[in-house]
């Protein structure tokens, strides 16, 4: 007689929200006809990513949230943290969802290919790139991923971490590859992303060997609970350390941030908004969890590595970012450097330090994803135009675009009165009360440094002349109109009254397990 | 009457007018002008009233509000001005419809519309208001980088050639001592954090606390740069050169009228009061910056060919005399120095009005293109004339009064540095006196020969009437303004530890109690 | 015959995955050493299994076996749509996106 | 010795500035509107401020308390600096108020003939009523800021005056190079009035004198010295001696007003304002005599030399003031004597300058006295003024110049000793250069030969000029006799310098030095006589000529030096400045931008696009994490 384990499926909700409608999304497309796919598919993932929304939001103010809870047989961890990340995710994915359904700027009506089978630049290749026929299964696999993204961030063990990061991966691997014009670029993107992100879980896999043969656990508890009485031995931190390669690859930290610009630029822009948000949360997510729950209290072994590689990870993201002509390619860095100065916050103390890095991750999310939205808006005769040159005068075209463009640009680099200031200065904050007043100087210069490939887009748009045969701005549908508005109104709100939403970061700073 | 949020309306109104006239349909620019005179006339309004409403004999900060803003940071929303906040506040409201004015007739490069111009000229105002009016440090903080963005706009999109650069110029480097400013300023929370307990950016309170010297020396340092670079004191200073020569006239009179005044406003305010002793430990090195910019700035001013390099040079040349009034740690120099910066504000306003007026005349910067601009436009040259006299600080006009506090205050305490800022007074008239010779007297030649090169329109001397009547009023009769500052530079010279009712003399004249005339 | 042995094993067995990553162009051969990287981690599990006398190692073998196979699946997807576009499966080829 | 407070009339006294002030005012203000009358309205105030001086005078003559205090607002007043902006009525004061109000009332009037056809003439009349007002202030001033501020407002006035032709490069150049020179000097006031404020804590007469006591030794001297070094900017004296002449530029009654009678004159006022603090420094004192001496010879000699009629006049006053100095610095014997010296010599060196301005008028505005001679005929009226202006200056006996400058010859003699010979031998020697100068300037313009140039055609100028003239004349015959003789001058100073001691024994006997002086002057007469009277005079200077004669033509290379030791360093620096600011700081700055930049580039390298590399930097990474935290660990 087995006795089944302790599930409470309340905590679990959320998850089930998404994996449900995700599968429900593969059974649709096998069965529902293919004209209906697509809104029906839009409209499951939505319902899916939404209803987790929701549910996080409920069990966070529901009773007894606090201080959380472990079960499905301590596999999951709901507490604060997790809740709060998991809402970050799934509302992020909502709004990346919502991008990939518009279908009003492509004149061929979808940013993703309608046949993935079919060989790019074929003969058949060609006639179906104005096909109004889409590659539905974007859909599921996207709420797959963003179901990965949940778990990964409230796994209470490193099974389920794994499992969760392998999740969220191969379908994004899948989905880069699907943009409906520059093929090439879009399956080269993916195949290197596939290539190193398999190399890296291997890392993360080994890494959880060792631990485990170090601590004869998986469950994080269980190997705070060892290396607090037996100390860490060489085998752990060999294993702590491939664990962080693995989970560093996915937050796209420097020296492990190769495939970013390159996967950024390939992948079409929807996805990339995707990746730049979502999986930025949730690896950073899986990060804190496994620094602060497994190793906590053997922070001084991590803590001058996280030290470094911040470093590391901002001045590479800054310098190379300066030359950049390629829009999105440029984002890429950005996202490398931000990588960094997340990490700054990692660094601070599990108080102020745990609160902040959420706060950043709920600001850069959303501000990075609004600026990719506003990439997809500008495009010229093959797709959207995405070189910088191409960008020269759009004030004059289209002052709005312009001027939502400089505003989450000002955010990205940190301007006060946007959500990037009050995030930079939380994360700045923790990372001075822990002593690390160095660490921040450099973070404030090499975002000195960054204002400049910020600013010099700024100066294309408004203070070049446009070229004649310069781009078009495409007129945005609903759901990109939608998305650029909550982002641009999150955007200023988390930089102008930002009190309450700190608040909550500050409740839901709480780590159990 | 006090009880009336002044500041908070200072703040709003040109905020609000700044959106209105932005979000005006195309084409519209006449509304837009007169929206934007009429907002900044009631920001002027405003600024006396506020005046009329402070008391010099009461508490430090006046006038106040203060709401909480970001609670989990001890943030507020915390206006107030003392005396040396309000001089400046007035100077604001001054100067901005004065600019507005003399903008009237501007075309934007290619023809752009002037409409945005305006708009960020508010929205300027706006934030300038603020920065001089904060009393949370983390405020001040954000007006203080937020006020970058109008003024790169308005040299990035209505500048000269270079324009872009320009901007580019201007506000990473800004940005780069901003930056470097927060890190001070998350450093001073984090002290407050452990000294009171819960982090505050409240000036006040962050003035009680006893910071440990060493940590004193590095946040002073963080602030001190960031300052520096806007003043801007020599070595930090290339900046400007570029910024006020690329810079809309208008631009360029806010940029090192008011603007700049932030960088010596936070010395005084900030650097002093808050880590009075690494400021004392420091002063000589600053002292030697400030000399050094006296000379080195007029210098480079004798030697420009651009006129309005050459105005921003004698700029650089005035921010060492403020610099060295205020780090003499002399009530007569503090006071001095907060009078210069408002002195220079309108000095060097109508300089750069001036030369604005003969660049739109003769479309050259060169000084080389011009010559006896006096035959052709005498009433022009005459307020040219005037405009060049007040910068080097003859009697009789506003600079004269400041720069001689400056001076005489300093003696006392730092007599060598003084002795070689006198020298100033020798390079101050031989740059002036140079670029009139050159291009105001001499035989008609150049574009002024080639040009129709008119005498001043109404609109001019409307623009110019004002201050010319400021700059001979306040020669004349400064004590108003000095009755508001003293107070202020006072208690300042409290915190620093220096002898709040000035410097006393080495002996007291037989004849000292009968009042010293 | 120890149970270090097996870890060095494994391990030597992970570094030549590693390597093969590194110096093999095709891609398949590429994925195949990522396969044998994975193998050696599941060889190191059930080492460590027998060694700390706890199942939780062979379980962990097993996910690591279908999260392999998955990956097969998706891999070979897109290395075979990328081939079937190209023609070639090196992976040196795909370089249009750099620097 | 705190002023009294003023009463009745004296309280008035602010109008004195005032007037001649809102002249100006109304004149640079009201713009063409007042083109017609507003040199009659320049004049009236001027003649207003006169006749107030007279009655003030008059009613301070009448005070026993003759130090009158008029306290009109509080200037600046911050900590303990209280500067307030109040007059100072005393018998020093007034003799410069009536010798301004005087003499400027009348150069007004020649002005409007003088300037008659110039389209500028209400501007002219502006700037001299600006600096009339400025020069009361200075010395009416009752504090050293007080003073300060009208010493920059004559320059400004000098300034403007100078320039006033500003389309002659060589105006504005000559204009520029005063204001800049006087600056210099400036420097020196300012840095002596922030000794007093940081020594006593005030600025004002009363205050600063009153307690001049309490300083050391040291101190008083560095004061002197700096003040001496203002007095020198503002009066031509040596070193800062080569602007005078240059502002010769200048329309010629503002030489006769600014550049002769009053504001070159007003360093002797502020040493002899500042008699306690000299009395308390011989040292000091001693510089200003040598100054005072060295600079009567550096004026004298360049005089000689001369062929413009006004550089010669210029070079003259130069000399003269050196008398002056000369006698301020012998201390209390001095001071009256240097004083009275400075009023004979406002009344006849205005009259010549008018003299030669009425001459420039005949001849068509030329100054070139090799083109000059048998004018005497000509005009009559001009060349009896001038004759007696000239008779006055070189001290012909019982002339003013006879008196006053005899008087600072014995004293001269009197300071006894070495030094006391010295002064005076050079003192004498002077007299005997300005008589040669002087009489070769009268041959060569109104006797021998006429060298005109062809069309022009001398003429005598009209009433409104002469008539000046004429009082000058007057006044520069009758002058020296009255405040010597009739009036002393030293009883009605007295009040400020303290009763006049007689020199206990004349190293020398007066009537020795006077017959001396006279036999002397008439010795440099002949001379001049033998060398341009006798035989004509060539039209050119003769270019071989010896290299005293070639040193006096340049000034004695007062310019060379100037140039070589200021400027030209000067503008190399600036140069160098200029380089420095581009290439080294700013250079810095794009420089780091670059590199950032360039070093951008070369990491981007890094990302070749080949996923195989990419791994490589991974497996790299993953490598320098693991070893790290090992190290961190063993560690």
């Amino acid at each position: 007689m087995i006795e089944a384990p302790d599930l409470s499926l309340a905590a679990l909700t959320p998850l089930l929200f998404v994996f449900g409608a995700a599968l429900v999304g593969v059974l649709v497309e096998s069965f529902a006809p293919r004209h209906v796919r697509q809104p029906v598919q839009v409209a499951l993932a939505l319902v899916g990513t939404v209803g987790g929304f929701a549910s996080t939001v409920f069990l966070a103010l529901a009773d007894g949230a606090d201080p959380g809870e472990v079960t499905a047989a301590g596999a999951l961890a709901v507490d604060g943290a997790g809740l709060f990340l998991q809402a970050t995710i799934a509302g992020l994915g909502a709004l990346s969802i919502l991008l990939f359904a518009e279908r009003g700027l492509d004149p061929a009506k979808s940013a993703f290919v309608a046949s993935a089978a079919v060989p790019a630049g074929s003969p058949r290749d060609r006639e179906l790139l104005t096909d109004e026929r889409v590659q539905t299964e974007v859909y599921p696999l996207a709420t797959f991923a963003i179901g990965g993204m949940m778990l990964f961030v409230a796994a209470n063990d490193l099974l389920v971490m794994f499992i969760a990061l392998e999740v969220l991966s191969l379908p994004l691997y899948l989905i880069c590859g699907l943009a409906r014009r520059r093929r090439l670029l879009s399956q080269e993107a993916a195949v290197k992303y596939f290539l190193l992100g398999a190399f890296a879980s291997a890392f993360f896999l080994y890494g959880l060997a060792l631990v485990y043969g170090a601590t004869g656990t998986i469950r994080l508890s269980g190997i705070r609970a060892s290396v607090t009485t037996e100390g860490t031995g060489t085998l752990l931190v060999l294993g702590l350390g491939l664990l962080v390669v693995g989970l560093m690859f996915k937050a796209s930290v420097a020296p492990f941030h190769t495939w970013t610009p390159d996967v950024y630029q390939g992948a079409p822009t929807p996805v990339t908004a995707f990746m730049a948000a979502c999986t930025k949360v949730a690896a950073f997510g899986a990060v804190l969890r496994l620094l602060y729950v497994a190793f906590g209290t053997a922070d001084w072994t991590w803590r001058p590595l996280v030290y470094g590689i911040a470093i590391v990870s901002m001045v590479v993201g800054v310098v190379l970012g300066l030359t950049q002509t390629d829009v999105k390619r440029m984002l890429a860095y950005s996202s490398i450097a931000h990588a960094g100065f997340l990490l700054t916050g990692v660094l601070g103390l599990a108080g102020s330090g745990l609160s902040a890095t959420l706060f950043y991750l709920l600001a850069y999310g959303l501000t990075t994803i609004g600026a990719f939205a506003v990439v997809t808006l500008v495009r010229d005769g093959d797709g959207e135009a995405t070189q910088l040159a191409q960008w020269a005068g759009l004030a004059r075209r289209s002052p709005l675009t312009a001027g939502v463009m400089t505003f989450l640009l000002l955010a990205l680099a940190g301007i006060p009165l946007t959500s990037g200031f009050t995030g930079k200065f939380a994360v700045f904050r923790a990372a001075t009360e822990v002593g690390a007043w160095p660490l921040v100087v450099v973070a404030l210069v090499t975002s000195a440094v960054a204002g400049y490939f910020y600013l010099r887009l700024v100066v294309l748009m408004y203070f070049s002349e446009p070229a004649e045969d310069g781009p078009s701005v495409g007129v945005p549908g609903l759901p990109t109109t939608i998305v650029l508005a909550v982002t641009v109104t999150a955007t200023l709100v988390l930089g102008v009254v930002p009190g309450s939403v700190l608040d909550l970061a500050d409740r839901a700073a709480a780590l159990v397990g | 009457m006090s009880d009336f949020p002044w500041l908070l309306a200072m703040v709003v109104l040109p905020a609000v007018g700044g959106a209105a006239v932005a979000a005006l349909p195309k084409g519209r620019d006449a509304v837009a002008k007169q929206a934007t005179l009429g907002v900044s006339l009631a920001v002027l309004v405003l600024a006396v009233l506020a005046t009329v409403a402070f008391d010099t004999g009461g508490d430090r900060f006046q006038l106040t509000t203060a709401v909480d803003w970001i609670p989990a940071f001890g943030v507020q929303f915390a206006l107030g001005v003392d005396g040396i906040a309000l001089v400046m506040l007035l100077l604001i409201g001054v100067l901005v419809p004065v600019v507005v004015v003399a903008s009237w007739k501007d075309t934007g490069p290619g023809g752009r519309p002037m409409k945005a111009y305006f708009a960020w000229l508010l929205v300027l105002e706006s934030m300038m208001v603020g920065v001089f009016a904060a009393t949370d440090v983390f405020l001040f903080y954000v007006f203080f980088e937020a006020m970058l963005v109008p003024m790169y706009f308005i040299i990035g999109s209505f500048g000269g050639p270079r324009r872009q650069f320009a901007a580019m110029k201007f506000f990473l480097y800004s940005l780069l001592g901003g930056l470097v400013m927060l890190a001070s300023v998350i450093g001073l929370y984090v002290v407050s954090n452990s000294q009171i307990g819960e982090g505050t950016f409240a000036f006040d309170a962050l003035r009680q606390l006893d910071i440990d010297p060493g940590v004193q020396k590095l946040l002073f340092l963080g602030f001190f740069v960031a300052f520096a670079i806007k003043a801007p004191l020599v070595p930090f200073h290339t900046w400007l050169p570029d910024s006020g020569a690329e810079a809309p006239i208008g631009g360029a009179v806010l940029l090192v009228g008011v603007l700049d005044k932030v960088g010596t406003f936070g010395f005084i305010r900030y650097c002093l009061p808050l880590f009075p002793d690494a400021s004392r430990t420091f002063a000589p090195w600053i002292l030697g910056l400030a000399v050094a910019g006296i000379l080195y700035g007029a210098l480079l001013a004798i030697g420009q060919s651009d006129i309005k390099r050459l105005v921003t040079y004698t700029s650089i040349a005035h921010f060492g005399f403020i610099a060295l009034g205020i780090f003499a740690f002399t009530l007569e120099g503090g006071s001095g120095a907060v009078l210069y910066m408002v002195n220079h504000g309108i000095s060097t306003g109508i300089l750069f009005l001036v030369v604005g007026m003969v660049i739109s005349r003769g479309g050259s910067r060169r000084i080389a293109d011009y010559g006896g601009i006096a035959k052709k436009a005498p009433l022009l040259a005459g307020v040219f004339l005037v405009a060049g006299l007040a910068s080097l600080a003859l009697p009789g006009t506003n600079s004269f009064v400041s720069e001689f506090l400056v001076l005489i205050g300093s003696f006392p305490a730092r007599p060598v540095f003084t002795v070689v800022a006198t020298v100033g007074i020798v390079l101050a008239a031989l740059y002036v006196l140079l670029l009139i010779q050159r291009s105001v007297h001499g035989p008609v030649r150049g574009l002024v020969e080639s040009q129709p090169f008119p005498d001043l329109r109404r609109r001019e001397l409307a623009v110019v009437a004002p201050l010319v009547a400021l700059i001979i009023g306040l020669g004349v009769y400064p004590q108003p303004l000095l009755d508001l500052i003293d107070p202020a530079v006072s208690a300042t010279m409290v915190d620093v530890g220096s002898d709040p009712a000035g410097t006393q003399p080495v002996h007291q004249p037989a004849t000292a109690e009968q009042g010293a005339n | 015959m120890t149970l270090t042995n097996y870890l060095v094993l494994a391990a030597i067995l992970f570094t030549v995955g590693a390597v093969g990553v590194l110096v093999r162009r095709n891609a398949i051969v590429v994925f195949m050493c990522i396969e044998l990287m994975l193998n050696s981690v599941n060889l190191t599990l059930v080492t460590f299994a027998r060694a700390t006398g706890t199942l939780d190692g062979q379980v962990i073998a097993f996910f690591v076996m279908v999260v392999a196979a998955a990956e097969v699946v998706v891999g070979l997807a897109i290395i075979m749509s990328i081939y079937r576009t190209r023609r070639s499966a090196s992976v040196d080829d795909a370089n249009l996106l750099k620097y | 010795m705190n002023p009294v407070p003023a009463t009745g009339l004296l309280s008035l006294s602010w109008l004195l500035i005032a007037l001649p002030l809102a002249g100006a005012a109304v004149l640079l203000l009201g713009g063409r509107r007042t083109d017609r009358w507003g040199h009659l309205l320049a004049i009236t105030t001027v003649t207003a401020s006169f006749v107030l001086a007279v009655l003030s005078t008059v009613t301070l003559a009448g005070l026993d308390e003759r130090s009158v205090g008029v306290d009109l607002f509080t200037f600046i007043s911050t900590g303990q600096l209280d500067v307030s902006a109040g007059l100072l009525v005393d018998p020093l004061s007034m003799t410069f108020a009536l010798l301004i109000t005087g003499v400027g009332a009348l150069i007004h009037v020649y002005s409007v003939g003088y300037m008659a056809h110039d389209p500028a003439r209400r501007r002219f009349f502006a700037y001299l009523n600006l600096f009339v007002a400025a020069m009361l202030l200075l010395v009416l001033g009752n504090s050293f800021v007080a003073l300060y501020v009208g010493w920059e407002g004559v320059g400004l006035a000098s300034y403007l005056l100078i320039a006033f032709w500003y389309t002659r490069p060589a105006a504005a150049t000559a204009a520029k190079k005063a204001f800049i020179m006087n600056r210099v000097g400036d420097v020196g006031l300012a840095l002596a009035i922030f000794i007093m404020f940081t020594q006593l804590g005030t600025t004002s007469y009363a205050g600063v004198l009153g307690s001049v006591g309490l300083l050391a030794g040291g101190t008083v001297t560095a004061i002197g010295l700096l003040l001496l070094l203002g007095a020198c900017g503002k009066s031509g004296q040596f070193p800062l001696q080569a602007w005078l002449p240059d502002a010769m530029e200048g329309p010629t009654p503002v030489s006769a007003l600014i550049h002769a009678a009053t504001m070159v004159t007003a360093g002797v006022y502020l040493i002899a304002r500042s008699a306690p603090v000299f009395d308390a420094a011989p040292a000091a004192q001693t510089v200003v005599v040598v100054i005072g001496a060295v600079t009567i010879m550096i004026g004298a000699i360049a005089g000689c030399a001369y062929d413009d009629i006004k550089k010669v006049l210029a070079w003259s006053t130069v000399s003269q003031i050196g008398y002056m100095f000369l006698a301020v610095g012998l201390g209390p014997i001095g001071y009256a004597a240097g004083i009275a010296h400075l009023l004979t010599h406002g009344f006849f060196k205005a009259g010549l300058f008018l003299g030669a301005g009425s001459v420039m008028h005949g001849m068509g505005d030329r100054t070139d006295m090799r083109r000059f001679g048998g004018l005497a005929t000509k005009m009559k009226t001009t060349f009896v003024t001038f004759g007696l202006g000239y008779l006055a200056l070189i001290g012909f006996p019982f002339l003013s110049g006879y008196w006053t400058k005899d008087a600072i010859i014995e004293a001269a003699f009197d300071r006894g000793g070495v030094s006391g010979w010295v002064l005076g031998g050079v003192a004498v020697l002077g007299a005997g250069l300005t008589a040669f100068y002087m009489t070769r300037l009268m041959l060569m313009t109104f006797f021998g030969k006429p060298r005109w140039e062809d069309g022009v055609h001398p003429h005598e100028s009209p009433a409104v000029m002469t008539l000046p003239m004429v009082v000058l004349a007057v006044g520069s015959v009758a002058a020296g006799f009255v405040l010597v003789q009739v009036a002393p001058l030293a009883d009605w100073l007295a009040p400020v310098f303290g009763e006049p001691e007689e020199a206990a024994a004349h190293v020398v006997p007066p009537l020795v030095v006077s017959v001396l002086v006279t036999v002397v002057v008439a010795a440099g007469a002949l001379v001049a006589w033998l060398a341009v009277g006798r035989r004509p005079v060539p039209t050119t200077a003769p270019a071989q000529v010896s290299f005293p004669v070639r040193a006096a033509r340049n000034a004695l290379y007062a310019d060379a030096v100037n140039e070589a030791v200021f400027m030209r360093p000067g503008m190399r620096l600036t140069r160098a400045a200029v380089l420095v600011d581009d290439r080294g700081v700013d250079g810095l700055v794009t420089g780091i931008g670059t590199g950032l930049g360039s070093s951008s580039t070369r990491l981007g390298r890094a990302q070749t696009g080949f996923v195989r590399s990419y791994a490589l930097g991974m497996l790299g990474g993953a490598v320098l994490v693991a070893g790290a935290l090992l190290a961190v660990t063993a560690g």
